[in-house]
């Protein structure tokens, strides 16, 4: 974990109250797939996590979704302004267990599916080949499916109402994919289904909770586990297929 | 040179900060951050005789102010804190620490604190008694001068530490039980546990809160903990550990002028994990700037 | 078109922003601002028997999430608010309007209750219970059961309008109280009156108010008000005004949902005087994003 | 009695810990000299109290002290930013007892001074010949000197510790000069050794104390009178001095 101070270089809006930032600074701890960092906003007690989508060595995209008071002050922040963020918080996606043979299936659910983005280039990069499902409620939501596409990932959108790819869930789409390992990221009924789904396949889940520290002090964040309790932010947000309790 | 050292029952530390049970676990995840032993010491999660999830989630929400927890005491256990973190602890750690302890009947903090009370790494014991007591329908022992003043009882016999005794500011009045707390053989006692609060979400019109309630922390409470410490320190002559709200060296200074003779900082940690780092660097400016030699000096001030 | 209205005690308001008490005046000063009578109502100034000066100054200050305040209940008296700030209002206000009063024994509050009983502008007694009673010890009635019961019996009988006792918030357990005032006829509660709290002046060391201690208000006591209107709501079945911190729109709608059937603003009046003007304005736009069509139906709807 | 926002047009330091700030926004409820506005600042609950230095159609200039957080945060304000003011609060001077004939005498202290410049100005204008005293502790903390000069003023400039101008305070300068009115402000002690100074010369006072509401709701400003209590805020700032209780 670090803190450190980063400037906005550009915030737009990409879909439906969606949004993208791309922030510049200390980029050594943001490398993991599924890591977050935690956001102080001004006049916010509580920072606001939020999945690392991208990262290179000097840039940081996060993809959020406008949902209350604090996500609507980060869309109203300029670019040039300075944010105080809290980098490489959680477990990330372990990708060590795959290799070159793997056929992992990644599947996000709307603003679930950032994380993804970092972890699909990550296992392109290493030879390994991705099948990708992002499930969005309607058209006007859907966000980044070219670039998965340009990291040569196989990618298949899922719409609620059929407005745009196929109709139905992601679930809906899983049966036509051959897959040895799967990915998730999105909300929690869908992780559900998608955990049901996948019957014995092994995979990681990504969970989200309400958090205070970000980082593992708190005990605000916990969540029970076959192997016990575990702190979503700092044990997590990944947890192993095989220790999720529902 | 200003002089930062202030002694609490006849412990020197090197200067009053100390973290607030709760807000540092039990040390390891901020000694990665920064070299914990320039605290004075920190007082660590709240232990009970059992390993303990707590409560259901959500358990913390955002309010004007501050924070909401109804974390629900989890926590590993006394055995575990015993054989595992404190050792784990002693790597990082060379001071002696604060043990803060729960219990859900007189009988479990005595055992609590009889255990506790066998580990040299231990300083002081810092019971708090913002617990419900599950024998007496369900009302936090803190919140009635006689249950208050039984755990203490039991306490006292089983703690070889300097025993502190963490209050609960959800009273009519704090002073009363303050003084049945001293009166039952209290060393110190630490001030204030949170306020009880609640969050409303609007998007389902339901508390935030799996729990409805919650511990309210942060600035919000500072006024109301700084006017508790002032009004026990006239009524009891042990010593006090404010907090409540405590984000800066200037509020470190207001707690000691109330009366304080050491002072914790909790949520702030949550938020800025090197708040007690930076208030600690920052004392001397803030102690020069009010013209402050001795911080144990300051003890009291605002009564003179 | 959304609904706004709300009905406190059989009167209907247009909207249920109430101006609280003590940060209002007697209405004229801001009548001078804009048209009050887009108010559902509001709460003039606590009112006593005889003039009052209040506490000596400093009586206000600061703090994070809020102020202090120490006024010590500066009004002109009963007389001279029948004879000249009614007169006054009643040309610039058509709306019943809220009548707080406070005493220093159980004498005083009926006395005052009843001399303002007689006036026919008057719609609501509003009983401030958070005074120290000067025959009991100097405690204040509100923060003991069977005082604030004593109250409650003496101005019932006097009062010829709905009668609405305000709490302290500074008990162990509100709803032991609000159910000996519903007991003893109360037909309505408002809460939460101020929390005490303190705030001190680094470059003297000593407390900012003269007084020492003060009343909070403001958002940081939001989470406590909002929280004891939740508790209270489950304790009794008479309405509530639900008061602390609101400072917006939304807190209208978050009091309501925890179970006020009214909202008093008070701070959020001192530091923005029209305040209460824009969380009026703002509310269609307000309970629309959160698709709220009546008011009315919104009370209560965290327990449902 | 006027909300509005506020240009800082510029905020420099011209004395010791002192600084002047012109503002541009709506001021026609600023040219009353002796009365004050209410300044809001970011992350501070109550407004700051300043008295009107000086008027114009377009510019609104205070003078003040950095004393504490709030002033500390004013300071840093820079040029450019806007301000949320509640203006026109106060009684102020009463100027209309005064004709061409009177002979006043204005006495301020330290950053009590600033209102008696427009005071200066606005009986100047009228054609009343105006001498002024200004203590400071020090030649560091003198201000406005010049500026009074240059509105026509006989000025005295006292300092403590004799580095500017006359040794020794306010009211050692008082007796060499003839006047038949005074008004004064500055903190209290010093108010109270001019009201004695002064005898039985008729005058208007000007007082400071904490607010909260700043426009006479609250009460958190009242000072007993020998007419009453009086609100500082709206039936003050200025006291006539027969109604002054010490
Ligand atoms: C590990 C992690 C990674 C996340 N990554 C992303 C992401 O990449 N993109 C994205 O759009 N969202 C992400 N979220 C959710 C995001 O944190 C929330 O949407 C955001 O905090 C809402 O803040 P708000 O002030 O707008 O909402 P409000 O409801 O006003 O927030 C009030 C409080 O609740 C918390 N909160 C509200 N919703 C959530 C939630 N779903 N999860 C956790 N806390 C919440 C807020 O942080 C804040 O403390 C992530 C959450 C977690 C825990
Ligand atoms: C009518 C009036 C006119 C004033 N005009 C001027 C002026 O022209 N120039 C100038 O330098 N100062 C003036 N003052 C004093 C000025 O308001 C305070 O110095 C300022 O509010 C201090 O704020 P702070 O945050 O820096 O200090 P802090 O001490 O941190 O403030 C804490 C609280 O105390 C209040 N406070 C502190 N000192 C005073 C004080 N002396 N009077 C009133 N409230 C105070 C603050 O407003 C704030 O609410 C005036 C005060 C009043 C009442
Ligand atoms: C997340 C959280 C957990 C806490 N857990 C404990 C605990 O286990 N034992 C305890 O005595 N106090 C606990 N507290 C209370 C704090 O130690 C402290 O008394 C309170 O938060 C007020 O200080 P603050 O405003 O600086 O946070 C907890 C507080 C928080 C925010
Ligand atoms: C300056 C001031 C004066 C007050 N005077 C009274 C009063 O006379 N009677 C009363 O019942 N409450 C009084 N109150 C309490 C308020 O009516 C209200 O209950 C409290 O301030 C909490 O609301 P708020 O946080 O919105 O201010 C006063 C509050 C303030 C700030
Ligand atoms: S949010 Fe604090 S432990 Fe996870
Ligand atoms: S400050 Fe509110 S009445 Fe004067």
């Amino acid at each position: 974990m670090k803190q450190g101070f980063y400037t906005v270089i550009e915030n737009k809006q990409i879909a439906d109250s969606t949004y993208l930032i791309r922030l510049s600074g200390d980029n050594s701890e943001t490398g993991r797939p599924g890591t977050f960092v935690n956001i102080r906003l001004e006049g916010f007690y509580l920072r606001r996590p939020l999945s690392v989508c991208d990262s290179s060595s000097d840039t940081l995209t996060l993809i959020y979704k406008v949902v209350g008071e604090g996500t609507e002050a980060l869309a109203a922040t300029p670019a040039g302004a300075m944010l105080d963020l809290l980098t490489g918080l959680g477990n990330g996606y372990d990708t060590t267990v795959l290799n070159n043979n793997s056929r992992p299936l990644l599947v996000g659910g709307g603003c679930g599916s950032p994380p993804l983005y970092l972890l699909a280039k990550t296992l392109i990069r290493a030879g390994v080949p991705v099948v990708i499902i992002l499930g969005f409620n309607r058209q006007s939501e859907v966000f980044f499916e070219e670039e998965f596409r340009a990291l040569g990932a196989d990618v298949t959108i899922t719409t609620a109402d059929g407005s745009h790819g196929r109709r139905g869930f992601v679930t809906d789409a899983m049966g036509d994919i051959k897959y040895d390992y799967i990915f998730a990221c999105g909300p929690e009924p869908m992780l559900r289904a998608v955990y049901e789904r996948s019957g014995n396949i092994p995979g990681q889940f990504s969970f989200e909770e309400r958090m205070a520290c970000g980082f593992g002090v708190c005990m605000g964040c916990s969540c029970r586990t076959k192997y016990g309790p575990r702190r979503i932010c700092r044990d997590g947000p990944v947890l192993a297929k095989e220790e999720i309790i529902w | 040179m200003v002089d930062t050292k202030v002694t609490l029952c006849g412990i020197e530390l090197d200067n009053p900060v100390i973290p607030a049970s709760g807000t540092f676990g039990y040390g390891h995840e901020f000694a990665e951050l920064y070299d914990i032993n320039i605290l004075g010491t920190f007082s660590f999660k709240g232990t009970t005789q059992n390993p303990r999830f707590g409560n259901p989630t959500p358990r913390v929400a955002e309010v004007p102010g501050g924070m909401l927890n109804s974390v629900g005491l989890q926590n590993p256990g006394v055995r575990a804190v015993i054989e595992e973190e404190l050792p784990r602890l002693e790597r990082v750690f060379k001071k002696p620490v604060m043990a803060n302890i729960s219990g859900f009947s007189p009988e479990e903090y005595e055992s609590v604190a009889a255990e506790l009370s066998e580990c040299e790494q231990i300083g002081w014991i810092e019971v708090n008694i913002s617990c419900p007591n599950v024998h007496g329908g369900g009302i936090a022992f803190g919140t009635d001068p006689a249950q208050a003043a039984e755990v203490v009882r039991w306490v006292r016999r089983a703690a070889k530490k300097p025993l502190i005794i963490k209050l609960s500011p959800n009273v009519t009045d704090i002073c009363e039980i303050a003084k049945r707390c001293e009166a039952e053989g209290a060393d110190a006692l630490s001030l204030i546990n949170t306020l009880v609060g609640m969050q409303i979400d609007l998007k389902t019109n339901k508390p935030v809160l799996a729990n409805m309630v919650g511990g309210y922390s942060g600035p919000g409470i500072f006024p109301v903990a700084l006017r508790m410490v002032y009004q026990v320190y006239k009524s009891v002559s042990i010593p006090l550990i404010g907090m409540g709200g405590v984000s800066s060296a200037e509020d470190v200074l207001k707690m000691m002028a109330a009366g304080a003779t050491a002072v914790q900082v909790g949520s702030a940690n949550l938020i800025n994990p090197y708040a007690c780092r930076d208030i600690i660097a920052d004392l001397p400016r803030v102690m020069e700037k009010y013209g402050v030699g001795s911080l144990r000096e300051l003890t009291g001030a605002a009564h003179r």
